[in-house]
């Protein structure tokens, strides 16, 4: 009866400083408090959001107008200075943030008066926008953390729809509106509360049960389960993330250190056996250029294009080529959601058809990242990959001196790396397309870290309890970006 | 054997029956036309049971009963390695403990309260984190979690017997501490581990496959009955069968050893009851 | 005097066992690939990420010093902060302790009620008996059905007929006392189911193994009644084993009950550990296993206070 | 005259004490005693005397608090030089013998300890059972399949079987019926005669303790009240307690 | 003279594992008011059988296979359980062999007195029967653990205990048996005396004659679940005739002579599984005949006493004993 709606968090953050931690349990829970400059809309066109507008004055200067209304949820109205404070804190490597990057480089950051800033770039940066729409770019109040009043890594404080009134770790979240939120008209109920439910079949029964409102899953089978419930909703949302495959071409004991053992496995993966068998048919087949941008850079690669059976000869010769008919590999996918051991096993089955003698393992998150991404001792590994909200931002994983934490395994093509370089300052538009094609078959060919298909994900929700509004199509797993705008119906 | 099984009641005889099925349907199943445990996409997804497929298929089409009749074989394989890894190492220790006493009982009695008091889960998923998920480390958890049991066991077994006549007669004669271990004091606790035995292993078989459901077990494809019911929880309301069809057949499979254990131990050390009036 | 006599060794001896224990699980998590970087940055872990974490919390430092510094600690009552919340651990477990508390009474209280009728029966029916064979058959169900079936079978059934009872997660008593029974019951049976065999299973052992006993015969032999010989012999001399298993099973759901805590979502002790462990929050995992083990000990201990209560002949040194 | 097999020359025994050794327990109090070869000393005594710890002591499985033992003449090493020098029988014919082993197997044990070839083991074992009467086919038998009374005997058998200088027999015959203790006894006094080893007979029952003894030594409380020849003990003996003894068989 | 017990060919199977074991082979046994009866016989031969069938104390796996055992007048076999229960009450004493299991460890000694004697028993009448039982600290030992007490202590308890309710009969089953040597004299003095005070009967069990022969007024010999021989003290062990009572005091160690040798009885005793159809002792015995093969003793009077066998009091009998 009161006015609270319940969301069911599949996952408990793994930190609280919005710049820093990098995964989507915490990036969801950002979301809620915090506010980025720009954000996307629908179609993934980018939006206003802390900045009324914006303007890109030359090819390498912004200048962004700073919403008036906009305070954060003490009371104390945005200001350049908060933006300023942000970007410099993400720039800043004591903070470690990951994000830096993606941000290109800053040359000049200047507040020409408290609601205006202007950014000059040392080289045109295409994605520069983009990346200030994602959570990791997240304007938190500088004032207060200058003054201590404020700790970015123990608490949540923005400008958002919400403020964080209670929070019992792996337990729940209790969050209250933000009477200083700029948007007036957002129709969001005066409490969010958010319980902690790992287990799928847990949240199912508690969505039946009414204890919650709206959760997400990223089993497509779950509108299966909960089809028999009148009362339950479910929404897939198409993203730009995708399901991908490392592969260790670094490793001297790994088989795939060898180009050619690479690209027969590329071949002889069955992307078409993984969309049918593990998300009954439900997503599409993926490409380092995600599908959901419209793109088809990639479509024509011979890794897509041929027919399964000549893919898979082609993937025998090379291995017959490089003196190894039977590479033994290990595929290592972590044991945080069972889709991966799923996708691993139908994964198995179709290389083992070109020769391919293949375990598996689920390590913890921990240990996979460490493997993977620290110590680079795995054959491949299977993870998922955030397409973001601009294609030169997903394709700058392919340089492995952009993605640092690559090196462990990336294989560094000198030439693919000035190609990368070069399409990130093109602006969208056909030169892009065409060096977007020629990128696509560098990554082809060196099959080292491979797209499989587009990850979806699926909001289920009490049509009896909540209105929701969500995109069709998401770049930033900004699931619950419209959250403003969620409704309580009791 | 057979007078132990004419001894023992009806409860404990279906209990061994059930053992020696379950046991055999492990051995032979692979032999048996039941379908390919490991093909993927054989049916259609997470269709309910049939004739073509008894058990249901799961989620990526595979005809779930030779999955839980290889799961059957993967649960006792390993946990029965574990258990007998830790017999004889609990047994030696105890042994030593027992017989030696002094300093060497009292480290061995500490090491085992030491282990004993770690709750066995929160000790698997230490060790599991530490060694990484998989058979070796499921084996090792066992160990750690059952250990105890057959220190303390032997140990106070072999303290009951150090007083006995032919031990201190085969000491007067001469005898090294270790013959008189093996030869007089080994045969004579050697049933005392057997009934450890059988419930050391119905603690190993829960073990692996708790593990197995947190997904620290062994890893997919190879199928344990816990890893199967991890799978299939992931469907509990969609496609209960996965769950109650590999849940059945490893508490089966727990109950068959427990039963066995008891009839063991009833042959061993008989407890009559006495009426009341 | 006796039971002082009797208790000092053994507080010696636990507090080696705890000192073993918390070197254990020092060195077991220094041991474990992966770092609580990793799964704050996700994949994006630099080698300068890593390291501005490790000072953070000084995991810089010599594994000695570090071992030293968290004992130094822990003897004046700071068990660290959580790194994901930054928040004192023990805060974090006194907040989570009633929940996993109320979680273990319940879960003892099914069991005992459960268990130790059923128990007597089938110690004192005589072969053949309706009765004590049901009773055994449960006992044998009971020690064999593992939590986490039986578990997802109650979810099963009560997530598809959505009876009174509720599946997963936790609601305070103290904010709504009826919500709270709602959530608890479920899991709490779920891990009693194993109790209760342990308890019946004990109970029928101890009793049996007392009723062959001199004293009964002289009961008898003087003509009591048979409820008065087991209120006051049978129930008496079986304590013992009966009290060990009781506590061992206690120590057990106060500190391991994961998997059912885990699988219903209950923010308890055993979820915490868990967690903290998929996060490599040193400090959580640190404490809540040292925790687990000194409850599991001190319980042990109360037990044998118990015993030296029960037993005149315990710390006398005749027996 | 030949040097005594044991000689003890106050031995004194303390069991137990805190962790720093103190207040410990005499179980014997200054104790001297000689056993000459082809003698049996008897030791009677009530429950908690120190018989058992005295028995210990002259087979040298207990440490000493202060005295000496000399075995033969000399310092009495450790056990495993004195291999087939020393043997014991106690109470329990229920565990007395291995029960895993078959009697045969449990006499020859002291020979291969010996480390005796095996076909010289054979003969003596089937020797020595004839010997306490028993026939060949015993040592195919479990103890499981045996009399208490047998299996008293075949214990004596593995206890003669090296032909030690010296043998305990601790509550050896307590346990039996009376028909069959007057077997056994009389089979120690025959053996005795024929294999001449110098013995200490330790039992309760005074009755047969004067029966196969020559000498008897009455403990109470870690110390002996009497010692004197076993024909004492059919008159009149001096000590209060030994009275009380004898007031059992009269 | 009224008897207290009588008991009829009565004949007690064990259903053991290994088959089913006959512990009693057909006794016939009278007990007479006020009188003190020993049973004697070695180890398996059916003395506990009898003695707990007297108070239908058998465990379950022993079953009545034929004959009758009244006690007091009752058919101990074939009475309802109250009665049954009343009847060990008020009528029975039972004193068991070793104190130490019969008392139970974890209740005070007063508290276990107080039952036997009954709801309204006050601490002063505990005391009392305690001193009668000749315990000189009553106080303190009605306050002890059976643990803190020794072992001849604890058996008086168990003697006090047993007469709390002036039994008719007091049954008991190797009485002194894990007791001391220098106290067993004691222990039985007292029961003995307690006894004549109440006028109660007495049955002891045992296997000791030289205990028996100074506080009995009867002895029985059992052998093979059968009672052999059976009349007064004096005539039984000064003169016995069945052969079997005659070896038995011949093994005994105690009557020897300094330097002479005792002689044991050849063999083991039997182990029934069906009635024995012939003399039991016959394997064992020196003077059998082949009757004694062939046909199954039946109880005669020879000599003043009762006895089972076929030879007793016979010509060739008699010359046996006088070599
Ligand atoms: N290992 C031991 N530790 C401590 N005290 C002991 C030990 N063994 C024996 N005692 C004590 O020493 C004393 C003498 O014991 P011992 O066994 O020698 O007596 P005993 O005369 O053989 O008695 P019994 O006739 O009951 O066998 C007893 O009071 C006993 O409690
Ligand atoms: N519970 C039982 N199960 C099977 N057989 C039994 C049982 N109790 C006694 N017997 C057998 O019954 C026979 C008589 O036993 P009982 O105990 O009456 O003899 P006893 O004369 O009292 O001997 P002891 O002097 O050893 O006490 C023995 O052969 C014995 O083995
Ligand atoms: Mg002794
Ligand atoms: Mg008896």
């Amino acid at each position: 009866a009161d006015d609270t709606i319940v969301w069911g968090k599949p996952g408990e953050i793994t930190g609280f400083d919005a710049h820093v931690a990098g995964t989507v349990a915490s990036w969801q829970m950002y979301q809620m408090v915090y506010e980025t400059l720009l954000t996307t809309d629908d179609s993934m066109a980018l939006q206003p959001g802390l900045a009324e507008s914006w303007e890109q004055t030359s090819p390498t200067s912004y200048v962004f107008k700073i919403r008036p209304g906009a305070a954060f949820s003490n009371g104390r109205a945005v200001v350049a200075a908060d933006v300023i404070g942000s970007l410099m804190r993400i720039k800043n490597p004591e903070t470690a943030s990951y994000w830096t990057a993606q941000l290109g480089t800053i040359a000049k950051i200047e507040a020409p008066d408290d609601h205006t800033v202007t950014v000059e770039l040392e080289a045109p940066h295409t994605a520069f926008l983009a990346a200030l729409a994602h959570v990791t770019a997240a304007i938190m109040p500088i004032k207060e953390l200058e003054e201590g009043s404020f700790d970015p890594t123990s608490q949540l404080m923005g400008s958002g729809p919400f403020m964080v009134a209670n929070h019992k770790q792996d337990e729940s979240w209790s969050l209250t509106k933000n009477p200083h939120y700029w948007r007036k008209d957002a129709t969001a109920p005066e409490t969010l509360s958010a319980l902690i439910i790992p287990d799928d079949s847990a949240r199912m029964a508690a969505l039946r049960d009414g204890r919650i409102d709206f959760t997400t899953f990223s089993n497509p089978d779950v509108a299966l389960m909960l089809a028999r419930d009148s009362n339950i909703e479910v929404l897939p949302q198409q993203t730009t993330n995708y399901y991908r495959m490392d592969v260790n071409a670094k490793s001297e004991t790994s088989a795939f250190h060898d180009i050619r053992v690479r690209q027969a496995f590329n071949l002889a993966l069955d992307r078409d056996a993984i969309n049918d068998l593990v998300f009954a048919g439900s997503t599409t087949v993926d490409y380092p250029v995600p599908a959901a941008f419209g793109k088809d850079a990639c479509h024509n690669t011979s890794t897509y294009a041929l027919s399964r059976e000549d893919r898979l000869s082609k993937a025998k010769d090379l291995l017959a080529e490089a003196g190894k008919p039977a590479p033994e590999i290990t595929i290592m996918a972590t044991s945080a959601d069972p889709v991966y051991g799923r996708i691993a096993q139908v994964a198995q089955q179709s290389i083992t058809e070109a020769g391919f003698k293949v375990d598996i393992v689920q390590p913890p998150v921990a240990e996979y990242l460490d493997k993977v991404f620290t110590k680079g001792e795995f054959d491949v590994s299977l993870s998922w990959l955030a397409g973001y909200t601009d294609p030169s931002m997903v394709i700058a994983w392919w340089n492995p001196n952009f993605a640092i934490w690559n090196q462990s395994f990336q294989e560094d093509v000198p030439a693919l790396d000035t190609a990368l370089e070069e399409v990130k300052s093109l602006p969208d538009g056909e030169i892009r397309d065409t060096k977007l094609v020629e990128i696509c078959d560098m990554i082809d060919d060196g099959a080292n870290l491979l797209a499989l298909v587009s990850r979806t994900d699926y909001i289920a929700y009490r049509s009896d309890t909540i209105e929701v509004k969500v995109a069709k199509r998401s770049g930033s797993s900004n699931t619950f970006q419209f959250i403003y705008d969620f409704k309580s119906l009791d | 054997m057979f007078s132990i099984f004419g001894r023992i009641d009806r409860l404990s005889r279906f209990g061994f029956g059930l053992l020696v099925f379950l046991i055999l349907l492990g051995l032979i199943g692979p032999y048996l036309p039941l379908g390919d445990p490991m093909r993927i996409g054989a049916g259609p997804r997470l269709s309910s049971p049939s004739w073509l497929f008894p058990f249901g298929t799961d989620e990526l089409g595979r005809s779930f009963l030779p999955r839980v009749v290889d799961g059957i074989r993967a649960t006792f394989l390993l946990s029965a390695v574990a258990v007998i890894i830790t017999a004889i190492i609990g047994t030696l220790l105890g042994m030593v403990a027992g017989f030696f006493g002094g300093v060497a009982d009292q480290v061995v009695a500490r090491g085992a309260d030491i282990l004993f008091s770690f709750p066995a889960i929160l000790a698997g998923l230490l060790i599991a984190a530490v060694m990484g998920p998989g058979q070796i480390s499921a084996i090792a958890v066992i160990s750690v979690a059952t250990l105890p049991l057959f220190i303390r066991v032997v140990r106070s077994v072999t303290l009951g017997l150090a007083s006995r006549g032919f031990i201190v007669a085969a000491q007067v004669a001469g005898a090294s501490p270790w013959r008189v271990m093996i030869v007089h004091i080994l045969p004579n606790i050697i049933g005392a581990v057997i009934v450890q035995l059988t419930y050391a292993l119905s603690i190993g078989m829960i073990i692996e496959s708790a593990l197995s459901f947190l997904g620290l077990g062994g890893q997919a494809p190879y199928a344990s009955l816990g890893s199967l019911l991890r799978q299939g929880s992931a469907y509990l309301t969609f496609a209960p069968w996965l769950v109650l069809s590999s849940g059945a057949v490893l508490s089966a499979a727990i109950m068959a050893v427990n039963l066995t254990g008891d009839a063991v131990r009833d042959a061993l050390e008989p407890l009559k009851g006495r009426s009341l009036t | 005097m006796r039971i002082l006599l009797y208790f000092l060794p053994k507080l010696i001896f636990a507090s080696i066992t705890m000192l073993g224990v918390s070197a254990l699980v020092f060195l077991a998590l220094r041991m474990i690939p992966g770092g609580y970087a990793d799964v704050l940055l996700g994949p994006f872990v630099t080698p300068e990420a890593r390291e501005a974490i490790a000072v953070r919390y000084g995991l810089d430092q010599p594994l000695l010093v570090q071992y030293l510094n968290w004992l130094g600690a822990l003897f004046q009552g700071d068990m660290g902060v959580s790194m994901v919340t930054r928040a004192p651990v023990l805060d974090e477990f006194l907040r989570r302790a009633p929940v996993t508390l109320e979680l273990a009474l319940l879960a003892l209280a099914f069991a005992l009620a459960g268990g130790l009728p059923l128990g007597i029966l089938a110690g004192i029916a005589p072969p053949g008996h309706r009765g004590g064979i049901l009773a055994r058959l449960v006992g044998a169900l009971g020690a064999s059905v593992p939590d986490f079936v039986l578990g997802s079978l109650l979810i099963f059934v009560f997530s598809v007929w959505s009876l009174w009872l509720r599946v997963g997660g936790y609601v305070s008593p103290i904010e709504d006392p009826v919500g709270n029974l709602r959530t608890m019951l479920l899991p709490a049976l779920t891990l009693s189911l194993f109790g209760i065999a342990l308890v019946l299973r004990t109970t029928r052992d101890a009793v049996l193994r007392v009723m062959t006993e001199g004293y009964i015969t002289t009961a008898l032999a003087r003509g009591e009644r048979p409820f008065d010989i087991i209120r006051l012999h049978v129930l008496r001399n079986s304590a013992i084993p009966i009290i060990t298993v009781v506590t061992t099973y206690f120590g057990f759901l106060l500190g391991g009950a994961v998997v059912v805590e885990v699988l219903f979502s209950i923010p308890g002790i055993g979820f915490f550990i868990f967690s903290g462990l998929e996060n490599r929050d040193y400090a959580i995992v640190q404490a809540g296993v040292l925790i687990a083990a000194a409850v599991f000990i001190s319980i042990n201990m109360l037990a044998d206070l118990a015993y030296a209560l029960i037993d005149p002949r315990v710390g006398s040194g005749r027996h | 005259m030949p040097a005594p097999v044991v000689d003890l020359d106050r031995v004194v025994v303390t069991y137990g004490g805190g962790l720093f050794g103190r207040g410990g327990f005499q179980a014997v109090k200054a104790i001297s005693l000689q056993i000459a070869p082809g003698q049996t000393v008897g030791l009677v005594g009530e429950s908690g005397s120190g018989k058992t710890t005295l028995g210990r002591v002259c087979l040298g499985l207990q440490p000493l608090s202060s005295g000496t033992m000399r075995f033969c003449g000399e310092a009495f090493g450790a056990l495993r030089q004195r291999r087939g020098q020393l043997s014991v029988v106690l109470q329990h014919p229920e565990w007395a013998l291995n029960p895993r082993l078959r009697c045969g197997r449990s006499v020859e044990e002291p020979l291969v300890i010996l480390g005796m070839p095996a076909k010289e083991r054979r003969g003596r074992v089937a020797a020595m059972l004839e010997n306490v009467g028993l026939d060949a086919g015993f040592a195919e038998r479990f103890p499981g399949q045996l009399s208490g009374g047998q299996r008293q005997r075949v214990a004596i058998a593995r206890a003669l079987i090296t032909e030690p200088r010296f043998i305990v027999f601790d509550e050896a015959v307590s346990a039996l019926d009376v028909s069959v203790q007057a077997q056994v006894l009389n089979l120690i006094r025959e053996l005795q005669d024929r294999h001449g080893f110098g013995a200490l007979f330790i039992s309760h029952d005074l009755a047969a303790t004067r029966y196969i003894s020559h000498r008897i030594a009455v403990m109470y409380q870690g110390e002996f009240v009497e010692v004197a020849e076993a024909a004492r003990f059919y008159g009149t003996p001096e000590h209060p307690y030994s009275r009380k003894l004898m007031a059992t068989i009269e | 003279m009224n008897n207290i017990v009588s008991c009829e060919d009565l004949v007690i199977t064990y259903q053991s594992s290994n088959g089913p074991v006959r512990a009693l082979d057909g006794v016939d046994l009278t007990i007479a008011e006020g009188e003190t009866l020993a049973i004697v016989g070695e180890s398996g031969s059916g003395k506990s059988t009898l003695g707990m069938a007297m108070g239908r104390l058998l465990p379950s796996e022993a079953g009545r296979e034929a004959g009758r055992l009244e006690v007091d007048g009752m058919p101990v076999f074939d009475m309802a359980r109250d009665d049954l229960r009343r009847l060990r009450r008020d009528t029975l004493g039972f004193v068991f062999q070793n104190p130490m299991v019969a008392l139970d460890p974890t209740m005070r000694i007063g508290r276990q007195m107080q039952r036997a004697m009954g709801r309204r028993a006050r601490a002063e009448d505990i005391h009392a029967l305690l001193e009668r039982g000749e315990l000189d600290d009553p106080e303190r030992v009605a306050n002890s653990f059976p643990h803190q007490l020794s072992g001849g202590m604890a058996q008086r308890v168990v003697v006090a205990m047993a007469i709390a309710r002036s039994p008719r009969l007091l049954i008991a089953d190797e009485p002194t048996a894990s007791l001391d040597a220098s106290i067993q004299d004691k222990v039985i003095g007292t029961l003995c005396r307690l006894r004549k005070e109440s006028g109660a009967s007495l049955v002891i069990l045992s296997h000791d004659v030289h205990m028996i022969a100074r506080h009995a007024d009867r002895v029985a010999v059992m052998y093979g679940g059968r009672i052999v021989e059976q009349g007064t003290t004096a005539r039984v062990l000064g003169a016995p005739v069945h052969p079997y009572t005659r070896a038995l005091l011949k093994a005994a160690a105690g009557h020897e002579k300094p330097g002479e040798w005792l002689t044991p009885i050849p063999g083991t005793p039997p182990l029934l599984t069906g009635r024995c159809a012939a003399c039991s002792f016959e394997p064992r015995c020196s003077v059998s005949r082949d009757i004694c093969r062939s046909s199954r003793p039946k109880p005669r009077t020879v000599e003043e006493r009762e006895v089972l066998c076929l030879l007793a009091g016979s010509e060739a009998e008699r010359k046996e004993v006088a070599q």
